[in-house]
């Protein structure tokens, strides 16, 4: 066996033990290297920053544990921007397991101790409403038709942040976080296409590709890019978190996967130069 | 007229019909009933989240009476169906109680945190066995996906800044020109079979039987 | 008071000509009036079975984990077109076809369709359903470690996946490169396409796999509303040209027209 | 000091279960897939519950007596495992499947064909050259990428048109690239969640 086959063929076991290895190190050592913020987080950012005090916002949780990792850290820098700059915040779920993740952010986020916000007055949670885009098209049309109670079983007419609001009309903005593609088209379908309303879309890096033409037409005034785009909010709200540290992982994954692309690549046109010679 | 099949048919096509007619016209009738309708749809959609459910108490549930190999598997997924469905509806507060944040937390979230996320391992053995610039195909590929993930990776550009202006500028113009042709046509794809079911030429969600 | 909704006049012509169109292509492909290009991505499932022969080693076709109720119920159907055609072309060359099946609303559909293409043939006797079309799990994982435990067993020559699939793509695209098969790629879902561009040796992208499955089957409700959807991409192509170039030269009317 | 936590135990002792699949299929892996399939059904069915009470039943007990026939049709979902009545499940579902394609195709047409079309029909030269660099690249990309799937017109893949699809293969190839490499970003953020944790709330290294 030539030195190209050997490195063509280097056993799972040992690439995934050194990518293993490569997590555990910088999650020990964190590095901090520093953040180049990308242009669609920084949309958003400053779309946020520039809406007036007390405008309300439609924001959904729409993954579950699957997503947590990555769109979870994105959910709570975009929540301290929220609360920071005396937002309404009207939260609902798409994703079965919302409104188990609303708890998880809210324990990071502490509304309350942090920014003075009180439950049912600046913020609620409606919690998770079957149906996926017949929800938001539902909640959009006419809320009070559709949602009788918060997550707790208040019901909604106890609610001081709901008074007033019958639908899309009533909200000045709509965003969201989701792993589905279903959920993430649906939103533009239904915020944007029917109703004009200004929209965010947060989503797993594997999809922004697929949803960009809907920034590029303006449709989406901002993307949070999975865990890249909760890196930059992190950085631009101020509040360093998990997404910031993912950073330093990635540099040392990444970069150990690049290292075994080229050897495939070197190896594989090592090994097909090598059987050429011996022909 | 054949109830068990033209009926569910004109359903369809009359609710699609009102769903469309609600987004292209101001009749308040329309905008009425079609309220009606998302209501209708949230409870019903509701009801779908317990098939899977009685679909795997039959599956798994022969599974074990014919004492099938890993039938004892089979009886340890129904059990810790039922324990779910126990707590959660045992307290009253379905899945706000504290009893029910436990379990959610003890046995969901780390299952359904690492199902999926492990597949990291094959994403990076299959980068390294797969990702070759065998042909010209191959190498397009290859090329945008280095430089990809160059710009991804923190360390890189922040000692080269150059890598992120790459990667940014690779999703402006690329991604942002071919996934818009793919869009367009992905677009119009769904509405042409979505037009076929209402008018009842796709008949596939009726079922075989 | 106005009937129609501001700013929706565009779309809504467009979507009323869509269903003329869906209509009225679906007629002329009963006709018989429409032809449709035969891809290269055939060519290549020929290529495929064709070495599997000469190596003496299996093929393998996984439609996915579809249903024909769930809403990729059309990439399931152009998955089986394309196993109808593998099996004729494993029934025809004398190669051993392997379709393992995820869901029980499909598998007697697939199973009847590859028994048709052995019987074309006249190889029926050659067929063994249990073993070749083998019903492994509905859940995701549990149907794709079976599959990677009979693709270690079995190992085919090569591997032809499409229809609707998952997160599983990685895993199969993975499993299938390490005993060496070509592999033949095909799906609609968007997100697992760059997986199969990566990975495959041949991949149809996206709609490619519906023309395919509508070339094979020769059926002409598919065929037909793969025209009306080319008169629309056509359309589109000619409003973005010539949009383009008169909005270059300061003429905004056709965006303007298309946002009315 | 390793966490006394039996939550955080019974957490890391999955993470570590379901990883193992990478290696080879086990019975341990096996053991945490089906607790997966089971709890999930479960929260399933706790959700439902939940939200049939609170989008239908208050309505109902409200006074909405039209309510009863969505409770009818919901029960009729359930007729798909009877082999004599699997027809009433149907009806449910032509509801479902009418209402959720309505809802999704007439934005369809507006927010996937034509914004994208018109955001095309562009001005392709800007002020700043390399701005008109980039609109011609998107404006390439867009039309030959479109044109790569049109299959009912043979001359569009032949002669002096033929390279136009072919530059759309080319294109995609490259952006699939980009898609390809921000998954595997996607998978090794959500992979480091749960080093993170074992690391951190389990082990409590860090």
């Amino acid at each position: 066996m030539s030195i190209w086959e050997k490195l063509t063929a280097i056993p799972r076991e040992i690439v995934i033990g050194l990518v293993i290895i490569s997590m555990i190190i910088p999650t020990l050592n964190p590095l901090g290297l520093p953040i180049m913020t990308g242009q669609m987080a920084k949309d958003w950012y400053n779309y946020v920053e520039d809406v007036p005090e007390g405008s309300v916002v439609l924001f959904d949780i729409g993954y579950g544990s699957g997503g947590y990792p990555s769109l979870g850290p994105a959910t709570i820098a975009v929540f301290h921007q929220f609360f920071d700059n005396n937002l309404k915040v009207i939260i609902m779920a798409t994703a079965i397991e919302g409104s188990m993740m609303y708890p998880l952010i809210m324990d990071v986020v502490q509304p309350e101790t942090k920014y003075g916000a009180v439950y049912g007055e600046d913020y609620v949670f409606l919690g998770y409403i079957a149906g996926v885009q017949t929800a938001m098209a539902g909640v959009l049309g006419d809320l009070p038709a559709i949602v009788t109670a918060d997550y707790l079983g208040t019901p909604i007419g106890q609610i001081d942040i709901l008074e007033g609001i019958s639908g899309a009309e009533d909200m000045d903005l709509v965003a969201y976080m989701t792993t589905a593609g279903g959920t993430s088209e649906g939103w533009v379908y239904q915020a944007y296409s029917a109703y004009g309303k200004e929209l965010l879309g947060g989503f797993l890096s594997m999809m922004t590709t697929s949803m960009k033409p809907y920034y590029d037409t303006g449709q989406l005034l901002g993307i949070i890019d999975g865990i890249k785009g909760a890196a930059d909010m992190e950085y631009l709200t101020g509040n360093p978190g998990d997404a910031i540290q993912s950073s330093d992982v990635l540099s040392f994954s990444q970069t150990l996967v690049l290292i075994f692309i080229i050897i495939g690549n070197i190896s594989y046109w090592g090994s097909r130069a090598s059987r050429k010679e011996e022909i | 007229m054949d109830y068990k099949r033209d009926i569910p048919l004109a359903i369809t096509f009359l609710i699609g019909i009102i769903a469309v007619s609600d987004y292209y016209t101001t009749f308040e009738s329309v905008k009425a009933t079609f309220t009606i309708i998302k209501n209708w749809g949230v409870v019903l959609a509701a009801f779908s989240l317990g098939l899977g459910a009685v679909n795997l108490f039959r599956v798994h549930g022969r599974r074990i009476s014919k004492r099938a190999s890993d039938w004892y598997l089979s009886a340890w997924l129904l059990v810790m169906m039922v324990l779910f469905v126990a707590v959660g509806l045992g307290t009253g507060q379905f899945e706000t109680s504290s009893q029910y944040t436990w379990v959610y937390g003890a046995l969901f979230l780390p299952l359904g945190a690492t199902m999926y996320s492990s597949l990291a391992f094959y994403m990076a053995y299959g980068s390294y066995k797969v990702l070759r610039a065998r042909n010209l195909d191959a190498f397009l590929l290859f090329i945008t996906a280095v430089f990809v993930i160059l710009g991804n990776t923190p360390i890189f550009p922040a000692n080269v800044p150059g890598f992120f202006y790459i990667r940014e500028w690779i999703f402006t113009t690329i991604v942002g020109g071919a996934y818009r042709g793919i869009r367009i046509g992905v677009g119009i794809g769904a509405v042409v079979i979505g037009i076929k079911t209402l008018i009842g030429m796709e008949t596939g969600y009726l079922g075989r039987r | 008071m106005a009937i129609l909704t501001p700013g929706r006049l565009t779309p809504l012509v467009a979507f009323v000509l869509a269903w003329f169109a869906t209509y009225y292509a679906i007629q002329l492909g009963k006709q018989g009036k429409i032809r449709i290009r035969r891809l290269p991505g055939l060519d290549a499932i020929e290529e495929v079975v064709g070495r599997a022969v000469e190596m003496g080693r299996p093929i393998f076709d996984i439609i996915g984990q579809g249903s024909f109720t769930d809403g990729y119920a059309t990439q399931t159907i152009a998955g089986l077109s394309i196993l109808s055609y593998v099996a004729t072309l494993c029934a025809r060359l004398g190669a051993k076809l392997y379709a393992p099946q995820a869901d029980t609303g499909v598998m007697p559909v697939a199973i009847e369709l590859v028994r048709d293409a052995y019987r074309g043939e006249g190889k029926l006797e050659e067929l063994d359903v249990e073993e070749q079309l083998p019903y492994l799990s509905s859940e995701q994982f549990a149907w794709a470690g079976g599959i990677i435990g009979m693709a270690a067993r079995l190992r085919p020559a090569a591997n032809i996946m499409i229809g609707p699939f998952w997160a599983e793509s990685m895993m199969f695209a993975e499993t299938f490169d390490r005993i060496g098969a070509m592999q033949v790629g095909g799906t609609a879902r968007m997100y697992q396409i760059p997986f199969f561009a990566a990975l495959c040796d041949y991949v149809l992208i996206g709609e490619e796999m519906f023309a395919a499955g509508a070339y094979v089957s020769g059926d002409p409700q598919q065929i037909g509303s793969i025209a009306s959807q080319d008169w629309y991409k056509i359309a589109a192509l000619i409003l973005s040209i010539v949009g383009a170039l008169l909005a270059t030269a300061g003429v905004t009317v056709i965006s303007d027209l298309l946002l009315m | 000091m390793v966490s006394a936590d039996p939550q955080i135990w019974i957490q890391a002792l999955l993470t570590i279960a379901a990883t193992s699949f990478v290696f080879r299929d086990n019975i341990v892996f096996k053991v945490a897939q089906y607790t997966f399939i089971g709890v999930a059904a479960g929260h399933y069915i706790v959700m439902g519950v939940k939200n049939i009470i609170n989008y239908g039943w208050v309505h109902l007990a409200g006074g909405a007596y039209i309510y009863v026939v969505v409770f009818i049709l919901g029960i009729m979902l359930y007729a798909r495992f009877s082999k004599e009545y699997y027809w009433l499940y149907r009806y449910p579902i032509a509801f479902m499947v009418g209402n959720g394609i309505g809802i999704s195709i007439r934005a369809a047409i507006h927010s996937d064909f034509i914004k994208n079309i018109a955001a095309t029909a562009s001005p392709l030269v800007a002020t700043a050259p390399m701005d008109t660099i980039n609109n011609i690249i998107i404006f390439v990309g867009c039309i030959t990428a479109l044109s790569h799937f049109i299959f009912t017109y043979e001359g569009i893949h032949k002669g002096t048109l033929g390279f136009v699809p072919k530059v759309g293969r080319w294109m995609m190839l490259m952006a699939f690239g980009a898609s390809f490499g921000n998954t595997v970003m996607t998978r090794f953020g959500m992979y480091q969640g749960r080093i993170l944790f074992l690391l951190r709330d389990w082990l409590q290294v860090v």
